[in-house]
């Protein structure tokens, strides 16, 4: 997968230098490490901000009397991922040469060390640490996705179990066919930033549970009406959708891997450009489309629009020119302004649109990277179905088991008084109006 | 002519609502209450401090109807709001002597 | 002593208390009801799905006044918050037996 | 029965409601009010602007009681709530001519 | 100008490297162009949080009944910002030469293409598409300086027409007066990162529009009384605030448009502390103003005079000490306090105090300038002057056009029931009290 | 102190290089001089983010009639703090040899200059602006730790009179005895990024405040009872607390203070690595136990938790390995979970648990250190019981001044109604619910 390749290409040149690295090696080559490993730790750390951005969107999305335990699900999800990726999900992702349980399909689980104090290996390009940061992130990134569509009405430690086990085993092992030079990879799957492996596969989790758990009491009536329930905090979710907007630099720019050339540096500005282009097209479609379908704008439309355009360009945010990104985008803004109606018409309950978004845009964006490379075409279908199959599937037993098991649904009276007070004891905004609870 | 005022608990509003629009009346306000009463006093715990919560969250409803209508809607909120649980909520009927609609300064019982 | 209920559209409760005060009310009370009548029932758009909105944000202001001040200030409060249009809301008067004020201990017109 | 308003100020709720418990008053419906009257109009300056401030937060309780119960009442409200300052706020008392609890439909005194 | 002269300069000395880039490249020159890269792209995405910035502070700053729409119009704009800024705008604003129309005064429009994938071109210094995106984000700032000063009363469209119109035209020929080598910058005048070409200019703008559009209904009666309009989340508004602070490292440090050298990291060093001190100095101005003129503080204008503050020291960040920069800022904490009723007196409606902060403090940070580099003075004023009529009497016309065309102002009932319901037909804050629909 | 040392150490060897630095210097020597100094200014600014993060913290966890005088305190605050440091603190802080006024116990306050425009001194390794930039970050952190645990009642001039003795005198001082080579550095005391330095620093300040200040109207009754006053805007308390946590990295990972050298950078990566494990593990560990204790989960106490975590692996971020950061982390948890209501039980208030999360969890994690390097434990001991005294008590007599001159505590009835309606005569929410003022 290019992604590596630039890597093992990278490892074998530098191989050349001596092992007690850095003291002996080629000046170059070491600013080269420094440069690649300051990109996974600015890339890092602007996709942890990411999990502010759903926390926020979600908490937007959502009605008052569920914000407290959607924050909640929010700071605990991506707390639960950094342990588990650091338990068992890294290595797992990365086996190396003979850590494949299953050769290219299943890694075997075990917390990998990352360099030791003062003891860089300049030879692998860049420092292991800063590559945990960043990929760690990802893993995270795929676990908020799902919590918002299943706001309001799912509990909190069933929910969370989910996340320990989607963060430690499923993410991993899918995104290991491709990042970790897998079985996808090798057939020539491309998805540069996880338009599939991260969008996609958090957007079929997500797809799994709301099947399973259902849709929130009131929301579907009998006569197929839908009973819109709008989110308390629109300024939250706007602020919500502008850091998501910030990450995502980190996001696809960090994907680049390497900021050790010039080559390098000027792509993840190409990066930076189309992603945020994308974004901007995805936004601006979406305000023209619900002007015209429904005589009026609707921001959460819009927010859902950008975010989709970002969804969109991530498989493939390098290779496009501005212009194509912005139509790859505004594609993207098309597909959640029709897909949010359409999953209400199927009594599907996302709560906060993140199945259009990541699932339907991701599947987008990854499809149109054949628009630059058509020879992919094949393997990017091959890859979407086996990744959707195998996370849906594995997905939809765990959300199976935990509902006849420990049960994931809170109570019709729990979710009529809201997650806050039944399962917190506390409110989000107990000074305020109260209107979630009648109108 | 008298005012109905209703307090019942939040979430069953809608169907309030529903039910009086099926009898007929026209017209109604809605608005948020604390309350206090036999359902309050529960304890909760916030930073590790317990406390008793005295106020409910609470939706008091207020109509104007004509006195023939009392009490088939006296009867159709305490029918439609009760669930059997403490905190359901009362009814109370006071007089009114005078309604008046802004729009067009109709009297009485043709204002509501 | 009486007391005047009044629904309002919110953008007018400026005027209407300025119209009060000028007849010499010299207090009241106001707060935010949600009200449902005849202006209810138009329907909006929320992400896709269209839905009634049947309750509309209005102003409820309540005021105890003496009985002779009654008509005046129902036909202050009518004037001013007419525009015409459905919604412009409802005036209701109840009997008052009895007020106080809390600072003086004054009673009844006293108190008002 | 009688229904007794009183307004009062937002910090003397708690105080109010434990004198209240505590001769007796088993229910009663708080809400948030903008009150207009003496207190009334003292000004701020908000970016550089002055303006006068017409409505203060006050504290609406709305409680039925028996008509034995009103004096005792009032008086305890009155005498808790009162700091002697502008604004203490007012008590009302109005007829009530039935009451429900909708949970057990028990009427009139057996309801409140 | 000095920031291109730079340049210039060091497009020259590299010209000497061979064109076939950076295999062949001198180490040092294609380290210093990843550097000058890498900050372009920090500095780009910390103004791109700018654009966050502005739409918490308006949305802080506005009733609740138009918050929804005050973000909408945030997004819009950023989003529309890119797409103009890459069709039109970036080519008007740094013509090649024989790209002008008019020599030195307007450039040719159409869009530039940046480097392609894996083929950076070294002696350039940095990358075209990390510059790109730098001076995009300045060119949306531009646009979010107006919709503050015009919300809760101006329709959503019409906005988004004039900031098509601004951000593709009127911003990038102004801009390529001074920073796309034209006039202007032959001619001496100085404005490092924008106090007159991106702050004063959104000013003007907001002015021009402010005065066509009038004041919103019953904020200024008769009797020349002035009815305060508070903002409903003066939290929102602290955080927008703050967001733009951060992201005015970006603004102003990414002006050195160099980090490949030491002298050039030192000046950015320097720019981060006076920009850093000059917001205090301003806002600590506000704190004590206020304080002594209204006998309270008004954290509003302690916002407004940080962001002064920022915007004074925007024109010459790197020359002055930190005890000039004190002085600066602290000037411009001041002159907002002054201003902010000296415009209600005009009855000229600004609801978050954007001409204050933007224009004069923009105007007066333009003249600091002199304070370290007197022989410009002559030049600063001719600046102030050509850009403001420019700015202000090509958005005169055009919010002209569009008032009698299209119309540009709500209807008296749409703004009695706030943008939200009206255009939206949605509320921000749904379960929240109604406030702002009565007191 | 080692992170001195590696400078000294630095310095000595780049002393090699001509005086008139960069044009004739050793091109790795520029370029290290240029990564170290961005890494001062990116760890800067995240730092300087850190200020909004607790803005919002701490606005979110006080009552809804007290947020606009919360947000004030926070941006004035940090605002004093740049003036003061630059103006008496950095110097008292960094004295150079012959700068004390009480040798290795107090240096000598006055402006420090930084570099000249364009005159980098590539020997010393980095920028001085941009150290600058970055110390003065931490010391506005010492005083916004202070804001929150005297919210909701502190008058707002006697607070910022403090703040300036704090970031001007009190926090400069204590901080030189280790990090400007003081006395307790010669003994060998160890901490990193500041966990007792800044955090529990700041916590001590806080602390003797609330002693001489009481605590708010009503939180304790007679009876031993505690009264909850909830936080009126918990989403904002969880932005504020993914803000500190992304703020963090550059807290801790630009403590390493160079990124010149691969084993640097790899360094900053353990470090990343290691401070977002700890704060997961805090925020999980609060999660679990107020679930066991109180049946529920408390969003208020994950909260806390992860910043606990961060706060106890601030003294030492390097050296651990990812299970023993997770093991120190889950340990800060347990803290707050436990002295949260301790300090109620002492009839201690402190509004936003400021004292359990700096305080409490910045000397056990000064403690731990000792787990990696037991050599240093007595010096730990020694440094934890020196700092507390000197700050501790120095603070108290400072706020007892204050208590009986201008006064620091609003009337019983300004607390009544609010501080914010009482002294700054307006509201930060004047539209939504005025719950706070009666349940
Ligand atoms: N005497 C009263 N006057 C006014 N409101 C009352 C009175 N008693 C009860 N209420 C209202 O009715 C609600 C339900 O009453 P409560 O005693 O809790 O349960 P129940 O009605 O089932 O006995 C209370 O929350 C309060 O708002
Ligand atoms: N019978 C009633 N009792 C109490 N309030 C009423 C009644 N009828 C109407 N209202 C209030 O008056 C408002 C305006 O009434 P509506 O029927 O919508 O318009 P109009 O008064 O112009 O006929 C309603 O929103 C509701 O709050
Ligand atoms: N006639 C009235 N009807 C209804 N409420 C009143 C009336 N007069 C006063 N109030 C309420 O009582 C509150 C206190 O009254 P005010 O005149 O301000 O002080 P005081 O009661 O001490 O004279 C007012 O804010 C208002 O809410």
């Amino acid at each position: 997968m290019k992604r590596l390749t630039i890597f093992v290409a990278g490892g074998l040149v530098l191989a050349a230098t001596p092992a007690l690295a850095q003291e002996a090696a080629d000046p170059n080559v070491e600013v080269a490490y420094i440069l690649n490993t300051l990109l996974f730790l600015i890339g890092g750390f602007l996709v942890m901000w990411m999990a502010a951005g759903f926390a926020m969107l979600e908490a937007g999305l959502v009605r008052s009397k569920n914000v407290a335990m959607q924050l909640t699900k929010n700071v605990a999800l991506f707390s639960l991922a950094a342990i588990m990726f650091y338990a068992i999900g890294y290595n797992i992702m990365y086996p190396s040469d003979g850590e494949w349980l299953v050769q290219d399909y299943i890694g075997s689980p075990f917390p990998k060390s990352i360099d030791d104090v003062g003891s860089a290996d300049v030879s692998g390009g860049y420092s292991a640490g800063s590559d945990f940061f960043f990929q760690l992130m990802f893993c995270a990134t795929t676990a908020s996705i799902v919590s918002g569509t299943l706001a309001e009405r799912i509990k909190l430690w069933p929910f969370l179990i989910f996340v320990a086990i989607l963060t430690g085993i499923i993410y991993p092992i899918e995104a290991s066919w491709e990042w970790g030079t897998g079985w996808l990879d090798d057939m020539g799957f491309s998805d540069f930033a996880g338009s599939t492996l991260v969008h996609a596969a958090g957007g079929w989790a997500a797809l799994a549970g709301a099947i399973v758990l259902g849709a929130r009491k009131g929301k579907y009536d009998e006569k197929g009406g839908v009973n819109p329930m709008p989110g308390s905090n629109l300024a939250l979710a706007t602020l919500g959708t502008f850091i998501l907007w910030l990450g995502w630099f980190g996001f696809n720019g960090g994907s680049q891997l390497a900021m050790g050339t010039a080559n390098d540096v000027a792509d993840v500005s190409r990066i930076f450009v189309n992603t945020n282009v994308a974004a901007a097209s995805g936004a601006i479609a979406a305000l023209i489309l619900t002007q015209l379908l429904y005589g009026k704008v609707d921001l959460t439309m819009v927010l859902n629009g950008a975010l989709a355009g970002l969804v969109s360009i991530t498989a493939e945010p390098l290779a496009p020119t501005q212009l194509l990104a912005i139509i790859i985008g505004s594609i993207g803004g098309v597909i959640v302004v029709f897909t949010v109606p359409l999953l209400d018409k199927m009594k599907i309950d996302d709560v906060v649109g993140a199945i259009p978004v990541h699932l339907f845009a991701g599947i987008w964006g990854t499809l149109a990277v054949a628009i630059s490379a058509p020879e992919v075409l094949v393997a990017q279908i091959v890859g979407i179905l086996a990744i959707g199959a195998f996370v849906f599937i594995s997905s939809l037993i765990v959300w199976f088991i935990l509902a006849n098991s420990v049960g994931i649904r809170a109570t019709e009276e729990e979710e009529q008084v809201g997650m806050d007070s039944a399962e917190l004891g506390l409110e989000a905004y107990p000074e305020f109006g109260k209107g979630s609870q009648f109108v | 002519m008298k005012l109905i005022i209703a307090v019942i608990k939040p979430f069953k509003l809608e169907e309030v609502r529903e039910a009086l629009t099926g009898i007929g009346v026209q017209g109604l306000m809605v608005s948020e209450v604390k309350g206090y009463g036999r359902q309050s006093g529960h304890t909760e715990i916030y930073r590790g401090a317990e406390y008793v919560v005295n106020f409910v969250p609470k939706i008091k409803i207020e109509m104007v109807v004509a006195d023939d209508r009392v009490d088939q809607v006296i009867e159709t909120i305490s029918t439609t709001a009760r669930t059997g649980k403490i905190g359901d909520g009362k009814i109370f009927v006071a007089g009114v002597e005078q309604a008046v609609r802004v729009r067009t300064d109709e009297r009485d019982e043709d204002a509501l």
